[in-house]
């Protein structure tokens, strides 16, 4: 029994209801991969838990412990026979567009968050686009360093969501000939790695002058690299994230810019999205789902924040 | 009887299994015990076990293969990057991806085994430049792949996908083949003793290339499955795999210093790992409460193996 | 010390009584020799007097007190030194560390001080007449007989009040032995009491003054040696009368193997014929180079030079595969290491030689393999429970009955045998010989590396005497004596 | 002379080394051959080295432990975690921290060595054990850490930050030890062959459980180490760690299956793993080239060695 021929054709209205069933043992399931990840616990999590107890509904989170997408699919799919209320779907990579449509047509209200997951057929997505974090760092680190120096740059690679990133921070270097790249590098989202790296580039060109990171290691690995080569504040370090670790580092003028996701209003809105859906918060219609129609927004970007020397002090909690 | 079943890991992890499926179907009797469910776990390890059936002959002939991860993105990103960059036909592409990683199998057993290369520094030199050449093949991934190699994965026979299929014809192939021929049972004895196999003419360093090339193309295979299943090339696929797989065989019975291991022993450590896995799930444990429990499974499973043989069995 | 006593010792493993009821006195100042068939206990009960095993009954007393001897270690508090039938050395670390395992000379820190340990091994070696070896050598670099050497300074230097040697002279050559025996003599005078085992018969007779006997785990008495006549100890033990070997030959005129001009890493220019039905000796000190002839003729080793005529066609091997193909098989010595799969069944080792055997219809099958299993373990009377016993649960002797079945079982045109006989029981000596004999009357001929000269003497039509790697001689039956061998061979 | 050098890892590596340094120094003259690039090199791989000699010993004993990766994370964050939450002073939360780890390794050799749980899969699942309850202590990671604990880490001698001088002292002490005491040398003997090593009167389990201990510690000491120098505990800290650790023992001359390998083999093991990436980053080579390109490198120079000791070394 061969698969359908081309699933897009599918409408999204498999997920069919009328106004006035009631919705029993209500839970709603966020499922990432790499779970156990500081960045992820500290933001999504925390405010996806957050919204669960003030709506007083049940809300879990899975995922493998390391960042595998094969096991990510494997997890929702797992889940989709438990027919959870919504589904709340980190957008890891493309690869994951099938297993959302499985279960977009077993009727479970999915949302995205993070990177949108094109060709699929998500209910809504919240998030912000990664090869725009890319372009800020880019524009940032070349205002740092007035157009013209030798920078690095790393993160993991193969990772749809950073491989866009680096797009867009080599979109921006590109218009700027008097910058000169000399490397893209492997951290895999490893302090020491990413420490041994930035060290080694310090000594293979004295006269680096700047560093920008894409995953949540790489910021404390640079800024350890160059504060022991005491190169702090010279060397221009932007990075993502904003772990208190990476906030300290600001503040102590090691790394100049972080270019911040608003990573709790993924998953507090996309939660609260879900719930408007099955409770039908707002109707447009008689039936929405009938009507082939979602009564959420379809796309949100939740636009990313900047945290400087200036500002870093409103977010050390 | 029981010291029987005790004796031999497969039929007592095969027990452990029927005892873990019951408990788990009382914890969760709407959601476990589903002809859904168990089709999900069996897909969601098809991949790891036909990796697993190759790391197993190869752990009985007392060798091992840690670039068999990278291996499976290798194999999956080239076929893929062939269809899609250059529109080679589905069967041509997966040709190309086998032979490819048939020949990464060949080079780790030819280093190995005739150039006394160490095993484990050249498996794992290996995974880092195969890695590096998933990378470059695929960069950040490949999607759309054409329909009709899609289907070698998504499609369904009596309602259970193909990959499950694959895998219990591999299991099934390679069983007969480890019990029921002479060529494959040479491999427990390089295991049990590799002068005296040689002595006994057997040609332990062909034997060895043989193991690590056909690890190597389940691997490669298992690769070019995945990536059908997933309709897209990650390099990024089987990030880790290696160690899981290691972990099924040896859980099924094998050793690292070799000798021995049965085929279904593959199957059911993976299937036993799959079961937990999938229970977590269910029981919605995740972060870091799930490497936990699973690691203290493991270990209270193997314990638990040990302290009832020692008592019902003891191998004086 | 005054005595050891055992008192009914019983012990047993799964499928075997190893000791029924054993007793046994030994005293300071006495050879106390221990006879008996393969498997008929003595290991055993040497491993329960070194805190190996436990018995599962009965007691051993030192000086009239029970003792419980529950480890090597406190084997060594009783001044207890034992010689294991197997080698118990560790190759990756050099004779000295070897020798001197976990009792190192140390300063009053702890600190291990090489130069004496290395200074009290050399004097320990030379004491052995093993001027060759260097302290810092590594074992794996040793031929066995000379591990057997280290495995016998390793019991000495521990100046023990018990010695136990568990057949030490089974891969040792005529020279060593004699060696070994002026040794043992000197420690006699010197008041310790010694427990020798072997299946040698001369040596008993030459060494002992006590004989002890164990048949089927039981004991038969212990006997003054005057008490004892070859006949009645080969009766007691064995309990059925002996084929003796009558020497006529099967040796036919046409060549069946010619090897000449052969070089290799050991050995140099070594020529000669192989006839039909013919049996052949290799006769030499240790580290002649004799097992390496072999190797080479067999393909495991590269041979510089020289060629190898089987049938009268040059022919080369580049690995054992070949040779068993074409009809020449090896039956290693250092059964442990180069002829056994110790974690294996005693059936998956004897077809392990030919595989192809255990075939049915194309296919590997076990009930074949135990039938072929079961064949040779009743012709060659291998003492053990069942075919799926592991090999390395059975006795040195019977292990070594399963690696001479494994090989006869590849039927070669011709048999390579080093030390066949290896720790095997007159009983089973004998009919070995009788196998031997029956494949060269079948026209196969055979070469045999023996460090038993009477061994040698009795069972080839021709004897090659290697020294250095070199052919020295090449005695018919007819001119072949012990002296004429011996004074070829020495340097 | 040439010999005996290709005999010893040791001296082949440190030979190597010395090549590959003059050679880097002719391509980057200006770059390479400098007292801060050296001490950057010797400081990333500080870490590393002083888990690698605890490894070794374990390898040199014929077993290994996968743990370690996560233990350094674990006694880093659980000493950060005394120290900040519950401000305890600064050497009894260090003290704390050790003990931890002492007990991790010590009950990794418990189940192995009396109990009979395969090493692999204890040492496996405590890996994922101790990285959950890392995670489970630190949460995003704990900084602000007291200033002399940071100091143990950060601060200099003779211009080298103090990691450096940390593991010499390990690397110089246990090379003495392993040398020179009988109790040390057990390891070798248990490696070479359990049996013999047990009828020698060495008690073989209990060497077991001290090895553990002993690579377990030593992981904790060098989790503290890193956190102190990091000013900060991450609980991703270590990842990986353990293959890398074994890869540069093994480079170093050690074998899984025992018996051999010197304490200083774990030091030029990272030095030369350290140097090539130190060079391939000089040579601009970046991306996933530097994966191809160090796997080339790590196998071409095991075969260099093999060769020559063919070549020159023959092992009759
Ligand atoms: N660990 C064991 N497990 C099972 N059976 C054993 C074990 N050790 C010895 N046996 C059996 O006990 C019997 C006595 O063995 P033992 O080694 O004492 O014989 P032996 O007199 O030394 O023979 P040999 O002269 O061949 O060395 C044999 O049948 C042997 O198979
Ligand atoms: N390259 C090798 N690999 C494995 N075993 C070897 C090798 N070379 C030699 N041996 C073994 O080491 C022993 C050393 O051979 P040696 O020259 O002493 O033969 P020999 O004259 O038969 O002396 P012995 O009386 O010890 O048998 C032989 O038993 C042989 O089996
Ligand atoms: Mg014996
Ligand atoms: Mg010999």
């Amino acid at each position: 029994e061969l698969p359908p021929k081309d699933d897009s054709l599918k409408t999204r209205d498999a997920y069919t209801d009328d106004a006035d069933t009631v919705i029993t043992n209500e839970e709603y399931v966020m499922i990432t991969t790499a779970v156990t990840m500081p960045m992820y616990v500290n933001h999504d999590q925390a405010a996806f838990i957050r919204w669960g107890g003030k709506m007083g509904v049940k809300v879990s989170i899975l995922g493998p412990a390391e960042w595998d997408v094969p096991a990510q699919i494997n997890t929702i799919e797992e889940v989709i026979g438990t027919r959870p209320t919504g589904l709340l779907i980190n957008g890891t990579d493309p690869a994951i567009a099938q297993v959302i449509n499985k279960a977009v047509s077993a009727g479970i209200p999915t949302v995205v968050y993070d990177s949108d997951i094109p060709g699929s057929n998500r209910h809504a997505f919240l998030g912000t686009d990664w090869y725009e974090i890319g372009k800020m760092q880019g524009e940032e680190i070349v205002r740092l360093l007035e157009g013209r120096g030798k920078i690095a740059y790393m993160g993991i690679l193969g990772l749809n969501n950073m491989e866009s990133g680096f797009r867009g921070l080599l979109d921006v270097l590109k218009r700027y000939p008097d910058i000169d790249v000399v490397g893209k590098f492997d951290d895999k989202a490893n302090v020491e790695e990413a420490a041994r790296i930035a060290s080694d580039v310090i000594s293979a060109h004295p006269d680096i002058r700047g560093f920008c990171g894409f995953d949540s290691n790489s910021g404390p690995g640079i800024a350890l690299a160059v504060r022991e080569a005491g190169k702090a504040g010279n060397i221009k370090i932007t990075t993502v994230d904003w772990e208190p670790e990476h906030l300290q580092l600001v503040k102590d003028g090691v790394i100049h810019m972080l270019a911040g996701q608003k990573r709790e209003l993924f998953t507090w809105y996309g939660a609260q999205f879900l719930y408007d859906m099955v409770h039908h918060t707002n109707k447009m219609a008689a039936n929405d789902a009938k009507a082939g129609i979602t009564s959420i927004p379809l796309e949100i970007n939740t636009g990313l924040l900047k945290i400087t020397k200036e500002n870093v002090d409103e977010f050390i909690k | 009887m029981l010291k029987k079943i005790l004796e031999d890991r497969v039929y007592s992890l095969l027990l452990l299994l029927v005892v873990v499926g019951i408990m788990a179907s009382i914890l969760f009797p709407n959601t476990y015990p589903t002809f859904d469910n168990f089709r999900q776990i069996l897909l969601n390890l098809s991949v790891d076990t036909i990796v697993a059936v190759g790391m197993m002959v190869l752990l009985i002939s007392g060798a091992f293969d840690l670039s068999v991860g990278s291996v499976v993105a290798f194999a999956g990103c080239l076929t893929a990057y062939l269809m899609h960059f250059y529109q080679l036909p589905v069967p041509i592409a997966i040709a190309a991806g086998i032979a490819s990683s048939m020949f990464i199998g060949w080079l780790n057993g030819f280093l190995i085994a005739y150039h006394g290369i160490n095993p484990m520094i050249q498996t794992l030199a290996m995974m880092g430049i195969v890695r590096g050449m998933a990378l470059m093949v695929s960069g950040a991934g490949i999607q759309n792949l054409p329909y009709w190699f899609n289907a070698i994965g998504q499609s369904k026979l009596l309602g259970i996908q193909m990959p499950v299929w694959y895998m219990l014809f591999t299991v099934l192939i390679f069983s007969f083949l480890v019990n029921k021929t002479v060529f494959f049972r040479r491999f427990y004895y390089i295991g049990g003793n590799e002068l005296a196999a040689d002595l006994s003419g057997i040609r332990v360093k062909r034997m060895k290339v043989i193991g690590f090339l056909l690890a190597s193309t389940l691997a490669g295979i298992a690769g070019i499955l995945l990536s059908s299943r997933l309709g897209a090339a990650l390099p990024t696929m089987g990030r880790g795999l290696e160690l899981r797989v290691i972990t099924a065989a040896i859980l099924g019975g094998a050793s690292l210093s070799g000798g021995y291991g049965k085929i279904p022993g593959a199957l059911l450590g993976a299937l036993f790992m799959g079961m937990i896995s999938n229970i977590m799930v269910l029981g919605r444990i995740s972060g870091y409460w799930q490497e936990i429990i699973l690691g203290v499974i493991l270990i209270a499973t193997l314990w638990l193996d040990k302290f009832l043989q020692k008592k019902y069995a003891p191998i004086t | 010390m005054e005595n050891l006593k055992c008192n009914n010792i019983s012990k047993s493993f799964p499928g075997v009584h190893a000791l029924r009821d054993v007793d046994l006195t030994i005293l300071p100042g006495e050879i106390h020799s221990i006879c008996g068939e393969n498997g008929a206990g003595k290991s055993t009960l040497m491993n329960i007097l070194a805190g190996n095993l436990q018995p599962d009954s009965g007691e051993v007393l030192i000086d009239g007190r029970a003792v419980k001897i529950e480890s090597p270690q406190m084997a060594f508090t009783f001044n207890i030194a034992i010689v294991y039938q197997h080698l118990s050395l560790v190759d990756s670390l050099s004779v000295a560390e070897n020798i001197f395992a976990n009792r190192q000379p140390a300063n009053r820190f702890g600190f291990i001080e090489h130069h004496k340990l290395h200074e009290d091994t050399r004097q320990l070696l030379d004491s052995l007449g093993l001027i060759a070896i260097r302290p810092d050598t590594m074992v794996f670099r040793l031929s066995p007989a000379e591990k057997q050497m280290i495995e016998i300074a390793k019991a000495l230097s521990r100046k023990p009040a018990v010695l136990i040697l568990d057949e030490p002279t089974a891969s040792l050559s005529h020279k060593e032995t004699q060696l070994l025996f002026t040794i043992l003599r000197t420690l006699k005078e010197s008041k310790v009491a010694i427990l020798y085992i072997s299946h040698r018969l001369d040596e008993i007779f030459a060494l002992s003054d006590r004989i002890s006997i164990l048949k089927d785990g039981r004991s038969q008495g212990t006997f003054m040696l005057e008490e004892l006549s070859r006949e009645k100890l080969i009766a007691t033990m064995v309990g059925r009368p002996l084929n003796v070997l009558k020497d006529f030959s099967h040796s036919r005129p046409d060549v069946l193997l010619e090897v000449s001009e052969l070089n290799g890493a050991k050995f140099k220019n070594i020529s000669f014929k192989l006839h039909q039905g013919e049996i052949v000796g290799l006769a030499g000190l240790i580290g002649a180079g004799r097992a390496e002839i072999a190797r080479a003729l067999i393909g495991v080793d590269e041979r510089k030079s020289g060629t190898i005529m089987l049938n009268g066609v040059s022919v080369y091997f580049d690995h054992p595969r070949d040779s068993i193909e074409r009809g020449i098989s090896y039956v290693p010595e250092e059964r442990e290491r180069l002829g056994l799969f110790p974690e294996m069944s005693v059936r998956d080792n004897i077809v392990s030689g030919d595989l192809g055997i255990a075939e049915e219809r194309g296919f590997y099958s076990v009930p074949k393999a135990t039938r072929v299993a079961e064949k040779s373990k009743n012709i060659l009377r291998i003492a053990t429970p069942t075919v799926d016993q592991k090999v390395m649960n059975l006795s040195g002797g019977n292990q070594q009955k399963v690696v001479l079945a494994k090989w006869l079982l590849t039927n070669p045109k011709i048999l390579i045998v080093d030390e066949p006989t290896h720790g095997i029981d007159i009983g089973a000596k004998f009919e070995i010989y009788e196998i031997l004999r029956s494949l060269a009357a079948e026209g196969k001929s055979i070469l045999i590396i023996s460090s038993d000269l009477p061994e040698l003497l009795g069972l080839c039509d021709r004897i090659i005497v290697i020294r250095e790697g070199e052919v020295a001689g090449d005695l018919p039956r007819a001119v072949a004596t012990e002296e004429k061998v011996m004074s070829l061979a020495a340097h």
